[in-house]
């Protein structure tokens, strides 16, 4: 069974740069080579970037202890390696986060928010206003869902969608990447 | 009024200014830091750094109460408040007061009266200083609308408890005085919790022009001469020089005697500035407001002083007389600076926190970098965007300009976006060169700027 | 069974660089050139790059005593994963690099001249002048073997032994590790 | 003798100071490095970095042909060769104006001529310098010994082809003189590929100053003052300071007048240093050695004139006349200049070269640091120890060593061992303190310091 990891490994290298579509096509090449082989791992190591392939939960059980980023395939039942490595693509700096992939259960149909950039996520004015949606609300493209703080300025997220609001997936004051959603609109057509 | 262990309420680059300033003095100091901020420069540079909250900064650096638990907590006599957060509040002054922790800045009395612009105003006139023609108070739009006629437009509409270029609008257009008054009051009312507004003559072609003061506990004050801030973006100084190039002679003379009589009126203790307007066109100056803390522009003064502002605050509050008289302050040469943030200038000043992979920052004669940064370091996306200050200390104005050039050219970060391309160009400015600076200089230049072709890399 | 290892515990120095489709050429070479091979292990680290590859548990176990360079480990019927793994732990940047463990054949009976520390080893005083020591010599303990070079600061090495050079390891101008072997001397009593 | 591409070829922190005077000058600098600095920062700060050879330097920054074809190479019509390496090298020179490329120096005659310590030393007492009793040259341990007899025990044995410290040793007993003859002359011959020897007497009390100068094509040639550089240890200096403290004015000035002299007397272009040894006990100097190059310790002398002696370097090279007079020069407030090296101090100052995990220099007012380094920076083992410059410059040397003192103690750097404990010993001795410098005083110093327990951490 394979287990691939990506140690990126102190907190150091965890926040550099993202890894880009070829890396992971390389990467996979390596892996398939691997598989081609008789051998049970092997571990890259250049510059920023560490691969660790393992057979049998040894690559696995090193870098469990490692960073705590990344991790993924912990799928158990994973088929073999043809499969799980794509999906190793994953985990780039915080700040450069690319759009998260959604999250909850999406109900068909529905219209994703999502945050423009990374920040703290205001779902009102200030303490004492009303929030600027709540669930039901109808939106249209332009309303203002919510604002995202950072570094002291404020950004108005619009709904870019006409419909109604079934879900609000963003608390107030909660800390959000660039591209997670912020809530679901039902119905209506999309625009801008 | 001990001060043997201060206690740093602040973060980034001040932060590592006054553990300087301390240990210059022998003085330890405990730092309290957010979550986002254990693992920073400053909390390494400290004797000891304590976490006094989450990452939001309204739940540290802004908690008055968990800021002052924890400096009598670690054994703090004393507490500086740096610039930004709670620097100007007064109520922090009184609970460090309370709490027997001498607050290194002024009294809370000083404080609270210059903290809210009316009153600052009111006093400024008393003690005879020009301010602007306009109003007190305007308590409704039909108010405004009155003042206009009176004073004439274009008015600078402006919240009492606002200041620092904080929640100040233009107005323009007599028509529109009513809806602006109605949004500057509900702004702020939600940014300072008071939605007092007031009105003054706007200046279009202006100079802001502030004056260093230092008062000890003995009625002593002197004055540092001045610095000029003119280059603004959004009412947010850029680029600051001392002394300021250009004034004619007898106009410098007033604007710091004006500012050393609203020090002395007030019996001022501890570093402040005075801020004024200068008309260009008129060469006539207003008082504007006081700010009492020191500022993030301060070492233009300290190099062409050679006093160090900051460890003059620290022995003020300890309680010794002034070290210097009038007489004894001497400007020798010219200093610029230029802060440098995580924005990216060509797209609209966008805020660009992540991670610096590269920081080589310029090396050499004259140049001095006061900076919380590191390669490596995560810019927290929590707090202002503000990398580092970079000051060039020359024999004169051109030198320093051409100083300041090469260093910004010569500065390179990696990783996140910087002001440095349009500092860059700004330094370079023929209008900047000459001294023809004022508060509209910034938006000409960024706009030149972005009208070229962007630079490669 | 593979046994992973993080011989690189300060990812700091690692900065950004990416795989680029030459690199991964290379290291999909050299696992088909191991895969022909009768070795069951290795371990590379050129500049950036890092390579471990194993077979068994034998990359894990020698890993625990590498130093930096490109190393074949010769050990065959190594213990399984489970015991190797936790030795993975060690690493030790470049430059501090504990020492290595002998090379080579070691002769029965035979005493090892280490280099004092990292540098680089000269076996004569000049290029003019004979070397310290030729094959067949004999020493005593306070016989300078060679210099070890850092940082142009030259240190003597003393042979440590009385006895007969019986083998010389290490060239005229080479970089040594701390603890290298630079020669083997033959019977004669140890002092210091 | 258009200087519009300089090839660097030097490293570390001078390869990044040739490179901020070039682009200053707006000169495109091309750096040759060798395999172990392809990542230097000063190889990311050239336009553009090639490789020149190995890392051994006897293959790379040694390797004069290597140098010069990557200069024609790269198209450069400049050659600047920072300190050490081949800096002194007379054939680098005449290997440059060979290839048309002009060399950032003397002439090739005056690098020969200063090189040849005995030639130095025939001139400068054909102009009527003062100059230690003792030698021309020794041929034989015979000889030596008639020296001695004449000229009275102890004496200095120096290589005719040595210079900077290296290659001397003290002849403290007649019985000795022979064997050290015989050992100094075989370290000679291996180390400079000569063995000529010559003997001065030795001077116990002794103070090392030496003059900067600066000279044009067209004859006219300036100082810029002297600086001090008695702290050695094994004859490399270790801190520095501009000007000399408490020389008698007369023989401050004298000692500048004889540096003019032998400068004025060869016609001397581009900076150069004559050094002197001053017997502190009588108050008389005498001439050591010309350096024709650009030293270590040049920021001292560039903070108290405001000169920038690189790029002044670089216009004479390009065939500008000089751009100051004698009487333009004034020198302002007083520079000490720190070397932090990779060496422990506790462990007899073994080399440590590493990683360098942790790098942060302190900031401030009057503060400049000059290096190559950075967090993450492998020292490599192949060259010397320098890792940083420290500079700082105040209104006097009070001051000057306060500010030393406070940034050498605000210094952080981890992962390898450096001088910095030392050097905050020595600046805080009391001998340093009252200007009782001289050479033997270093070694003092680390007898004090390895005395006292060890500091923590």
């Amino acid at each position: 069974m394979f287990s691939g990891t990506e140690p990126w490994s102190d907190g150091v290298t965890d926040n550099e740069g993202s890894l880009t579509e070829r890396e992971v096509q390389r990467i996979v090449g390596l892996i398939e080579a691997l598989e081609r082989s008789s051998f049970d791992g092997l571990e890259v190591e250049i510059d920023g970037l560490k691969l660790t392939l393992g057979r049998g939960g040894t690559a696995g059980s090193s870098a469990a202890s490692l960073s705590p980023n990344v991790r993924l395939p912990s799928q158990s039942a994973a088929p073999p390696a043809k499969t799980a490595a794509p999906q190793a693509a994953p985990p780039t700096a915080p700040a450069k986060a690319p759009a998260a992939k959604p999250q909850g259960a999406a109900q068909p149909g529905a219209l994703e928010v999502r945050a423009p950039l990374r920040g703290i996520f205001y779902g009102r004015a200030d303490p004492s206003s009303p929030p600027f949606v709540t669930l039901g609300a109808k939106v249209s493209a332009i309303s203002t869902i919510g604002l995202v703080e950072v570094m002291k300025v404020f950004n108005a997220v619009p709904a870019g969608h006409e419909g109604e609001v079934v879900e609000i997936c963003a608390e107030d004051g909660q800390a959000v990447e660039a591209g997670q959603v912020l809530l679901r609109i039902a119905s209506g057509k999309a625009s801008a | 009024m001990s001060v043997s262990r201060v206690f740093v309420a602040n973060r980034g680059e001040i932060a590592g200014r006054v553990i300087r300033a301390c240990r210059a003095l022998g003085v330890e100091t405990v730092i309290g830091v957010s979550e986002a901020d254990r693992d920073s420069l400053p909390a390494r540079q400290a004797d000891r750094a304590v976490c006094i909250g989450p990452a939001t900064a309204k739940h540290s650096y802004l908690d008055m109460k968990a800021v002052v638990a924890a400096a009598v907590g670690t054994g703090c006599d004393a507490l500086h408040p740096g610039y930004g957060f709670l620097a100007e509040s007064a109520s922090l002054a009184q609970l460090c007061a309370d709490h027997g922790v001498t607050f290194v800045g002024p009294t809370p009395e000083q404080i609270h009266r210059m903290g809210n612009k009316l009153e600052a105003r009111l006093l400024a006139r008393q003690l005879g200083l020009p301010i602007l023609s306009g109003s007190e108070k305007v308590g409704s739009a039909a108010e405004a609308l009155s003042v206009a006629d009176r004073v004439g437009l274009p008015l600078m509409m402006k919240a009492a408890s606002g200041g620092g270029g904080r929640g100040m609008k233009i107005v323009r257009d007599r028509n529109e005085i009513a809806s602006q008054f109605t949004s500057a009051a509900a702004e702020a009312r939600s940014a300072f919790g008071d939605d007092t507004l007031y009105l003054e003559r706007y200046i279009s072609n202006a100079r802001h022009v502030e004056v260093q003061v230092l008062g000890d506990r003995f009625g002593h004050v002197i004055h540092l001469g001045e610095r000029d801030c003119s280059l603004q973006r959004r009412h947010q100084k850029v680029i600051e020089e001392a002394p300021a190039p250009g004034l004619d002679p007898a106009l410098r003379n007033a604007i710091r005697e004006a500012a050393l009589t609203l020090a002395r009126g007030m019996n001022y203790q501890s570093a402040g500035t005075v801020e004024f307007i200068v008309d260009a066109d008129t060469d006539t100056f207003f008082f504007l407001e006081m700010n009492t803390r020191i500022q993030v522009e301060h070492p233009v003064t300290e190099a062409v002083t050679g006093i160090d502002l900051v460890q003059e605050q620290l022995r003020i509050a300890r309680g010794e007389t002034l070290r210097y008289r009038q007489e004894d302050i001497s400007l020798t040469g010219h200093a610029i600076e230029c802060r440098i943030t995580a924005e990216k200038p060509h797209e609209d000043f966008r805020p660009d926190p992540g991670r610096i992979d590269r920081w080589d920052p310029p090396q050499g004669q004259g140049i001095r970098l006061d900076s919380h940064c590191f390669a490596g370091y995560e810019i927290p996306i929590f707090y202002d965007s503000l990398l580092a200050k970079l000051i060039v200390h020359e024999s004169d104005r051109d030198a320093a300009i051409r100083r300041m050039s090469q260093a910004l050219a010569d500065f390179r970060i990696e990783g996140v976006g910087t002001t440095l391309p349009f500092l860059a160009h700004a330094i370079q400015d023929e209008a900047f060169g000459a001294g023809r600076v004022n508060t509209n200089l910034v938006a000409q230049l960024i706009a030149e700027m972005t009208a070229q072709p962007k630079a490669g890399a």
